[in-house]
């Protein structure tokens, strides 16, 4: 499903934020990329939804070269990911309903349908009563939480998490935790990057990046 | 969904917006409707002095003075020349003998039999050529100077004359101005989208992240492009209705005090509608540029 | 940290600003200009088509016309007459002799010996009273015409006095709407302060977090506001002063056309001071009441 | 110094973020402020540094009610702390440089010595070479250093720092206790809210939050 083959990735003050990375995740599979500060996880992450373009090297996902896909499908591509940014990415002056319904809209959902897609997701990191709240009254977990039922308010087919757990406590952590897995079990690929590896009773992929390089690949 | 459904959805939500900074609205409202009201205003006042002005010029712009003992046959060959003259838009003939009562009224004796003695004019042709041009207007005294029967020519260096060229520049330059400040309002527009774009940048990079196309995210920046133009140039044509309407009362009481017609020359309903029309074509077309200028950027 | 370079810091920090957002800054400029240039291109219209007015209307406004055989001593009753009425404010005598040549140059003919016969005029006394009042006018007619020796008392219905009081209610029409684009220009430049900190909204909040006074977080925006007036004011007195010259150079042409002396009336220094002073002066009121409403709800 | 005495806060939608919270902390202590999402750590800190005013009950800071203080005066006592915001709160349309010598020039510090202090601050977190980056350019843990940076850049007297490690790795994590530990032996006073306790070796206070009640109040 997504094929890495010797790529590259430089930023302009930064000429190895990835390099040489070669790896390959299959339909349904639930992947970890962990590695510690700045080791290049959300840049991975990045080049795979096509936020970022690889400078060498061939990204390929569904069978499609990403350098070559015209600008006008990119959307469209988008559409297949679930996101959930490292910095949350919250719209501050919508409420936590309007926040949900963005990516339902963009999707062209029916109205009617939207509501009860929003409460579900909401029902799912167990905000529903805090649909018309602010995000900014939300505390750290629970803004967190909100990204994350936005990521998943669209059913995607892959679902790519930035640290989804950094502000959480280990209750919240290990529900949220729970919740991918669960994803996952419906046939969902799922990336999670994480600069600190999670216990894990199911069977993973795991890519640990470091300074930019894969260092390692563990399959469990 | 169905596609009407979403563009509608996507104006009640542009509506919405435009609503929630109600003031920046209005305020665009009134900085569209006066840049229209500018040139319109101008023109207006234009089109007024030169209606004036041709109210008051019964003089035409040659007078031609025959001599005392000009025959009629004379006179019609003089009239046949003036005919075949291309320069010339119209004339008139004006015998001594209407003229005389004329000019004693003019200067205020309102009967004619009030002491003053014998007509002292000639009989006279009144000419309004068709240019402007001093040379064809020299060309034309000449020839009429030669020939027979002419006493005097007469150029009119009068005021009105040179009102009406100073109108006529005045007409062009208020076409320069107009031309000058539609572009002004293109970058005015332009930039208040821009603005706008800028200051909702996290919705529109959130957006372009999670698959909204270009299209999407255009369309509500388009339909506030829309409701400014619309509202600009709404505001424009009330606001030049309502100083046609205050400046017709200011007239009316003059004309009370005074007792004669002169009324402000309206703008006719077509020319209201290309303000609305143009003001929306201009708002629409800036902010279609600025739109796919600034997204480019996200 | 001394007082002055701080002041001065900040200073550069609103110009630089102002410069990231070059093209907002000039369209403020241009939006205030415009605004301040609507009143004045008006007065200063008007104006003109006073003094234009002013320059056709050698006729008075009353004209007296004396009797044929009126004797220098009734004249002079006359004349003392005049002089003892308050409403007049000024008259000049004008005996036949002077009138006759005259009126047959203003027809058109150029010397005087061309076949016109004798002096069909009598001597008139002309007038320009002080008021407006058609009571008083006629009055002051009713009183005239009882005099000995008078023949008729023409008052003056033409044109030019109605111009006068058209223009005479035009410039209170345009000291109405000065005010009125004043406080529309009040709250433009007070959004604009307003979408700024808006924009700006992330750093102010932080600031005042992290220990930053209310004077501290005013002080860029209300620089800023002081750059628009000032940027504004100039492009107004720059723009009218372009206008001026250009209108000039009109003139011109059509007096080498026609030869006549006529100048546009320009704004003297001190209305172009109070223009740029008065642009500075509500931009900054209009920042600081805009800056203390917003800074509030951070 | 800081003294709670039966405070209470209510939000419009949270009755009952904090509930009747008691204790001291005097100077130059080492304050952990721990519970699960949602607990209060956060409301905590504001109420302490005077961004959120408490319903009931009187702060005290420095033999001052802070409900007393007049608003003209609280820029002063605000000057006093070094906050790490949960949420980094980065100006992202200024260099890292320009975030840093924000508080410095609130602070009335003279042009000269700016860039200095700048530089020392960069230098404490290991950004130094970053200088001139935007923050949008920087990993989610460089952001959460230079976050701290700032904070630190006016040397406070108090510090606090809300989930300051939640992005890093192991690593980094310690580094960034290690300079806070350092902080306190130089008599500043750290007050540190975090959902997960780290270990420390350090004589220090906890207060345990939950559900907006002070649980457990512990001093080792
Ligand atoms: N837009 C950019 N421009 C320049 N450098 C960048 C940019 N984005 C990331 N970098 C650099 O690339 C390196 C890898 O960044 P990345 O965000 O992928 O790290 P990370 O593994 O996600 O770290 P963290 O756990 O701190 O989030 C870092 O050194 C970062 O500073
Ligand atoms: N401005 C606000 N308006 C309404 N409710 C609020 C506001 N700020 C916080 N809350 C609520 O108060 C409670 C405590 O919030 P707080 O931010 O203090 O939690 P926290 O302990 O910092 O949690 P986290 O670890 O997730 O950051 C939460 O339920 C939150 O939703
Ligand atoms: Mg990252
Ligand atoms: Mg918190």
């Amino acid at each position: 499903m997504i094929k890495f083959d010797q790529v590259h990735k430089r930023y302009p003050g930064n000429l190895g934020a990835l390099q040489n990375i070669t790896f390959e995740i299959n339909a349904g599979e639930l992947v970890f990329v962990t590695g510690p500060s700045g080791a290049g996880k959300s840049t991975l992450l990045k080049l795979i939804t096509a936020i970022e373009t690889a400078t060498h090297g061939t990204i390929i996902f569904e069978n499609q070269n990403l350098a070559q896909v015209k600008s006008t499908s990119i959307p469209y591509i988008r559409r297949k990911f679930g996101l959930v940014f490292q910095d949350h990415k919250l719209l501050y002056d919508r409420n936590c309903f309007e926040n949900i319904a963005l990516p339902l809209e963009i999707n062209g959902v029916e109205i009617n349908d939207i509501r009860g897609r929003v409460r579900a997701a909401l029902d799912k990191v167990g905000l529903l009563n805090r649909e018309k709240s602010m995000p900014i009254s939300l505390s750290g977990g629970e803004q967190q939480r909100l990204a994350i039922a936005r990521a998943i308010a669209c059913r995607p087919s892959i679902l790519l998490a930035d640290e989804p757990t950094g502000n959480l406590d280990k209750k919240y952590a290990d529900e949220i935790m729970n919740l991918f897995y669960s994803f996952q079990e419906l046939g969902v690929t799922v990336i999670i990057a994480t600069h600190e590896m999670p216990i894990v009773s199911k069977k993973h992929k795991q890519l640990y990046l470091q300074d930019g390089n894969l260092i390692r690949m563990t399959e469990q | 969904m169905n596609y009407l459904t979403g563009h509608y959805q996507m104006f009640i939500k542009a509506l919405q917006r435009s609503h929630a900074s109600l003031l920046s609205t209005l305020m665009m409202f009134l900085v569209i409707g006066i840049t229209f009201i500018l040139p319109s205003i101008s023109f207006l006042i234009v089109q007024n002095l030169k209606s004036i002005s041709e109210n008051i010029q019964h003089e035409s712009q040659i007078s031609i003075f025959l001599k005392k003992d000009t025959s009629a046959d004379a006179k019609n060959k003089i009239e046949k020349e003036l005919k075949n003259r291309s320069e010339i838009n119209s004339y008139h003939f004006v015998k001594k003998e209407e003229a005389w009562p004329k000019l004693q009224k003019s200067m205020g004796f309102n009967d004619s039999n009030n002491g003053l003695s014998e007509n002292p004019l000639p009989d006279a042709f009144f000419i309004s050529p068709n240019t402007m041009n001093p040379n064809q207007i020299l060309d034309l005294k000449s020839f009429i100077e030669k020939l027979d029967g002419v006493d005097q020519v007469v150029v009119d260096t009068g005021w009105v004359k040179k009102l009406n060229s100073v109108l006529h520049l005045a007409n062009k330059a208020i076409l320069l101005a107009s031309v000058l400040l539609a572009s002004m309002l293109t970058v005015v527009i332009g930039n208040t989208i821009r603005l706008q774009m800028t200051s909702h940048h996290e919705e529109i990079e959130l957006s372009k992240l999670i698959g909204a196309t270009d299209q999407f995210i255009r369309r509500p920046f388009l339909y506030s492009g829309f409701i400014f133009g619309l509202g600009g140039g709404l505001t424009a044509a009330i606001i030049l209705k309502l100083i046609v309407i205050f400046l017709n009362h200011t007239v009316i009481e003059v004309e009370a005090l005074y007792g004669s017609q002169f009324s402000i020359i309206d703008l006719n309903p077509l020319e209201y509608l290309s303000i609305v029309g143009g003001s929306v074509l201009i708002a629409v077309a800036a902010s279609f540029i600025s739109i796919n200028q600034s997204i480019k950027k996200f």
